[in-house]
């Protein structure tokens, strides 16, 4: 449970908290490490016996891809905004993922991500998309040479992060607006049902998106078809400027969820194992024909709403806290007490602890994957420009349009 | 072949489809797909498909418009039937997210997808908020959306097979006027293609271009001044986007007349296009535009059916052009 | 409460039920009138010591009217009916109310209705406009005339049944579409929070008006902003052609309501004077600026979804049942059963009861609203058609548009 | 006079307006309404009017548009800022409730009501979803609302001004293209009439119809144009709805030539309009039109500078159609 300003509020007697493991793992979280899984829903998908710690069943390996996948989202975005703030060619802007690498990491971690299109779950991003697609499994470098206009993007260069997609991996991608993506989403899970496919569908949206009026279409229709939907509202605490009180009556947006009967549970974003948990159930829950999920995963985002080429440290686009005269700003106190829970810590903690990794493993992976990041900047960045006529394809699945800009 | 109705010819070929492919599905509100006709066996889409893949929501047509969306870009062909576009909701999401889609991912995008979509209020005694004519003008001018408006039976469902067949997302509109309207069907399935206009009289002295629920009158003062001697070539675009700019042109290029008649609002309706393509590219050509007036349509049938295009104000605006 | 047919379900210990009443009038109703007004709710507007049985202050005149009220609705529909089967001239149509007619009336009995238009309370309909308009107090010859197209009409011949308004009594009017007007209502109840004013808005909208995406911005920003709003919901079990329970997760809808934390009631809305009762504590809230508040009748619609002229009794479009081959349709035994609860028979039956009203006195105002109506029938249909080109005006302040339709 | 930026110049407008009606109200989305300019106090309408007048909401646009149009059914003039277009949310409920009601209501619904509507999407980067210059049309086709678009800040001042006292729903379309113009502001009030066109350039060899994000490019190629010897006519349209036919007509009677110019798809732009009503009423003309091609606008600066209008393709254009 969760206080107005997104602190966990410690609650013991709450079911859906991590136990103490019984399993082979040693188990001593760290105070600061605690979060609290709550359910609100009287639903669970929870076999006999099963405590719902479902990350304690995760083989060694898939710990640590997690943790590499957090790395991952993380060296791609300091990567980058180096490159913002340092190289004057570059042009790629970005909504930073930073502070909420969990979220994506353990949700995506519970689905099937490889295999036949007709057989993977599918990610509707929505919005602040590079970690969903690292999590999801897009090629990097291509989404590196798409964010900065390639021709060789993975998407051509049409897209740019804002759209940013790739439907190999089930990764049908972003689209930037408030509203829309949630609903399109619950119309493939809708898809999956129809065809009697045990695929899900998830989409990531943030707390901004529950005042669309979309949210009531979405979430209303998941429930009276029982669409294997699982609807991930990270929230982040702010939209843009303004707090969530400013546009949602609820502390637990999971609340509004729960009100049409769809299992809803507010999560600790910041740890992985914890998202991992409830969205395993999710999932399961799906599968098998039990209908929608929501989960509400309590996070923060460090940087400011955007950043931008040409960024200078401490202005707006870049990466300090928001300077803007503005209805309701981020207090720096609450940037730097979320700071001290950072995703990359915890999942780092857990794994060390677990006997996972030794401590010098655990930060060898993290210079892998730096080092993975900058070869996929220096490949991205070496990659042509778009020709412009090519603007005038894929409107259509054949042939082109005919240019009118010369009259 | 068999005499039959707008909508059972429709239905027809949704349900070969559905037939051929048990992922499509259908999308409806409150009145179910089911349509008879004499001598045939009647169509009833949900209880031959089950309500798992033809499904009765509620008044949401955003969520109707999206659902589609969404299952196309999961590998389900799907379509909906969208009886009212008052609310204007799926224009939402057809303009900014279907028709976008394949050209923003590279390609990457499919979208097999059709939504139906209903044309009211140019029938007496709708009015205000019942009246959406302005339907042809806002789809036809979003790009990555195929968007037909058949004004026959045999259209109707020729188009609806190569709709449901296409790999672009089609908005295929449905004048609602035109319901009561029968012709000979063949029973097979047929496509009509999604990218011709059709010349339904020919003709040198005068080129008239309309489409949809504007055809019928359009045809009716074709006889009137065929009898006078006019040679008029009569065109029904039948698709908006692409459209068929070559068949017009011809045209204009031979008769060097150019009427164009809708039954929504004169300004930016499909017939401005049609005659600045034509502009454009004929000279010394002479316009002239029918249209309804830039005014919401009235519910009284007094007011309304003196503003609405008829088929004697379209031969005198004929006369005028010609003599 | 109720069960998911809607009927009503007796449970004596809700606080907001009908209580005996302490007051000057002999109580006695019948099993068969019992209604239950249950509070759903921790918010009460009540005054120390108030039951919340406000009917039981009204005084006779008050109560008369509201029956006259009804009455007029009902003959209002009758006569219309008659023209639409005998008169082959007659061309107005209608989505009926009979049935219904209570929770316009006792909805309407709250407002203040009478005044400058900067101070009556503003009505929307949304859809089935013809009870509301009566209720609110339009002239009822000039609404007929316009249901028949006549250029005296209320709004000139340009709205028709769908679209009537006249916001000089308030009546703001109906738009037909399920989903814009509640909307739009909230933003009338935001410009008289935002001017100091006391007024409230109200606004009527079907069981079928919860599944459209407005439902969710009306009720969200109603609550966020603390409107004088309060939303009526009639829950007549269906829409066109399908049972709510297609489009709706909810038994009461008003549980949708109460997610937001707004202030929300079931009434029994066959019963004026319980309508009458939640209403007034809804007003007294809104003009205290406790915020919105949110009402479920539980009714029912005697008739077709609509009536048209032409009609032949027993098919669709006349007055019967739904003939449809349909995917839900209506039970006969499930008509029969609410018109055994008529709003008419219950409001003079407790007017009766309460000694009010002599039997033969209520039966003497029946016949008075009966003649009323048939002459407004008989002026309405001897006014003028309209003159075609008085379709150029109106669509600004100022001047025609130019006629298109002759090129 | 002062040197001043786009949007003081209409916060200018609005402030003074808010201060002369006390219950004029003004929503905004996120991003409050504050402007400053070199040498003139801060204008932020939160602070100075209170948040029971000026609102923040959460992101639904639709409520946003719908709120003020029942604020002025209710008796109060209200405007809202809508910063995102791209749901189009809003075009909902102004196509078809606030511009049919005052005709419904046989003259009795008064809506003193002003949209103020970002354009996104016309400058290099944005593409896909994040694009949304179909406003235009959209806005243009629907009777009952008067559409303007200015392209300067003093038309921008003077049209708010205006807009706020119409009696009309008014759309006031804001190209985010413009923002970084500035140009000399008169601090007083003064208003810029809602139905005329405006003459930038006299000429008498072409006549070059744009608005809003199109003129720079225009008036930039004019430049070249006249430095050519070319007479040119520039004409800005300021108004979509109802459009200024008469200026269009004088002045291409005059020139005898036509060139549009739409940063939007070329499909029903605003220009087919002009080019049909011209085309109808003046004989003889030849016509151009240079627009935005039928496609999204894409991300890559190569491809969409390429496919939008520039000065250098506007003089091209207007070479060929009057050499
Ligand atoms: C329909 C629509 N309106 C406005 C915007 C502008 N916008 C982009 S992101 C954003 C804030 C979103 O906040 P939230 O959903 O909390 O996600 P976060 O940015 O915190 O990840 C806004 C208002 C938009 N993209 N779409
Ligand atoms: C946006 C929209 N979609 C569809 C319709 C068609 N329609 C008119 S009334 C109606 C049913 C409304 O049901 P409900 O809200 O329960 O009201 P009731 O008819 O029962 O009074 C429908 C679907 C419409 N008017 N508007
Ligand atoms: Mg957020
Ligand atoms: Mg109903």
């Amino acid at each position: 449970m969760t206080d107005h300003q997104g602190n966990l509020v410690t609650c013991p007697e709450d079911e859906g908290q991590a136990p103490q493991s019984e399993g082979r793992r040693g188990f001593l979280k760290l105070a600061a490490l605690t979060g609290a899984a709550a359910s609100l829903s009287t639903r669970r998908a929870l076999a006999n016996g099963d405590i719902g710690y479902h990350a304690m069943d995760l083989p060694d390996d898939k710990l640590v891809d997690m943790y590499r996948t957090i790395l991952r989202i993380r060296w791609h975005e300091r990567t980058q905004a180096d490159q913002m703030l340092a190289n004057p060619d570059y042009r790629g802007y970005n909504h930073f993922y930073a502070g909420q690498e969990a979220v994506a990491t353990g949700v995506c971690a519970a689905l099937r991500n490889d295999g036949p299109f007709e057989q993977i779950d599918l990610v509707y991003s929505s919005h602040r998309p590079s970690g969903h697609a690292i999590a999801k499994g897009v090629d990097i470098p291509t989404m590196v040479a798409e964010m900065d206009f390639r021709a060789t993007g993975m998407n051509g260069g049409y897209a740019a992060e804002m759209h940013i997609s790739d439907p190999s991996v089930g990764f049908i991608g972003a689209d930037g607006m408030i509203g829309p993506a949630p609903v399109i989403a619950s119309g493939s899970a809708f898809a999956f049902r129809a065809r009697g496919s045990d695929q899900v569908a998830v989409v990531f949206a943030g707390d901004g998106n529950y005042a669309a009026p979309h949210f009531h279409s979405t979430l209303n229709n998941a429930k009276l078809l029982d669409l294997p939907l699982i609807y991930v509202c990270e929230n982040n605490l702010y939209h843009q400027y303004a707090h969530y009180s400013y546009s949602c009556p609820h502390k637990d947006i999971a609340d509004a969820a729960a009100a049409y009967g769809i299992p809803s549970r507010t999560v600790d974003g910041q740890d992985v194992t914890q998202v991992y948990n409830v969205a395993k159930e999710a999932v399961d829950r799906a599968r098998a024909g039990g209908g929608p999920s929501f989960i509400e995963a309590k996070t923060y985002r460090y940087y400011n709403h955007w950043g931008a080429p040409g960024a200078k440290e401490g202005e707006l686009g870049a990466f300090g806290y928001d300077p803007l005269a503005i209805t309701s700003f981020r207090p720096e106190r609450e940037v730097r007490a979320w700071m001290q829970r950072d995703p990359v810590d915890i999942a780092r903690n857990i794994l060390v602890d677990w006997g996972i990794l030794e401590e010098q493993k655990a930060l060898d992976i993290e210079a892998e994957v730096k080092a993975e990041i900058a070869a996929a900047f220096e490949w991205a960045l070496s990659q042509p420009l778009c020709t412009p006529e090519d603007g005038l394809k894929h409107v259509f699945a054949e042939g082109t349009v005919p240019a009118r800009q010369f009259g | 072949m068999t005499e039959k109705s707008w909508m059972y010819s429709v239905l027809e070929a949704v349900q070969h489809e559905m037939r051929e492919d048990p992922a499509l599905t259908w999308i409806f509100e409150l009145t179910p797909p089911v349509a008879s006709n004499p001598n045939m066996p009647v169509i009833n889409l949900e209880t031959e498909f089950g309500r798992k893949r033809v499904v009765n929501t509620g008044i949401d047509e955003n969520w109707m418009a999206s659902a589609v969306l969404g299952a196309g870009l999961a590998g389900s062909r799907a379509a909906t039937y969208i009886p009212y576009q008052g609310a204007l909701m799926p224009l939402e999401v057809i303009q900014n997210v279907a028709g976008k889609l394949r050209h923003m991912t590279g390609g990457k995008a499919a979208m097999p997808v059709v939504w139906v979509i209903e044309m009211t209020g140019q029938t007496p005694g709708f009015a205000g908020q019942h009246s959406c004519y302005e339907e042809d003008s806002f789809y036809m001018h979003i790009p990555g959306v195929r968007t037909v408006i058949p004004s026959t039976p045999y259209d109707a469902k020729g188009m609806m097979h190569a709709a449901l067949r296409s790999p672009d997302p089609v908005v295929y509109l449905y004048p609602a006027g035109l319901r009561t309207l029968t012709e000979e069907v063949p029973d097979e399935p047929y496509e009509v293609p999604l990218d011709k206009a059709a010349v339904r009289i020919e003709g040198s002295d005068l080129t008239i271009v309309s489409s949809g629920g504007g055809m019928p009158g359009v045809l009716e003062a074709a006889e009137v001044l065929k009898g006078e001697g006019m040679g008029v070539e009569v065109i029904d675009l039948r698709v908006l986007k692409e459209m068929d700019t070559e068949t017009l042109v011809t045209s204009v290029a031979k008769t060097k007349r150019l009427l164009t008649v809708d039954q929504s609002y004169y300004t930016l309706a499909p017939g401005a296009e049609v005659v600045a393509r034509c502009a454009e590219n004929v000279e010394g050509a002479r316009f002239k535009r029918v249209a309804f007036p830039d005014a919401p349509p009235p519910a009284s049938p007094e007011m309304f059916l003196w503003m609405r295009p008829n088929a004697e104000g379209i031969a005198g605006a004929a006369r005028a052009l010609v003599g």
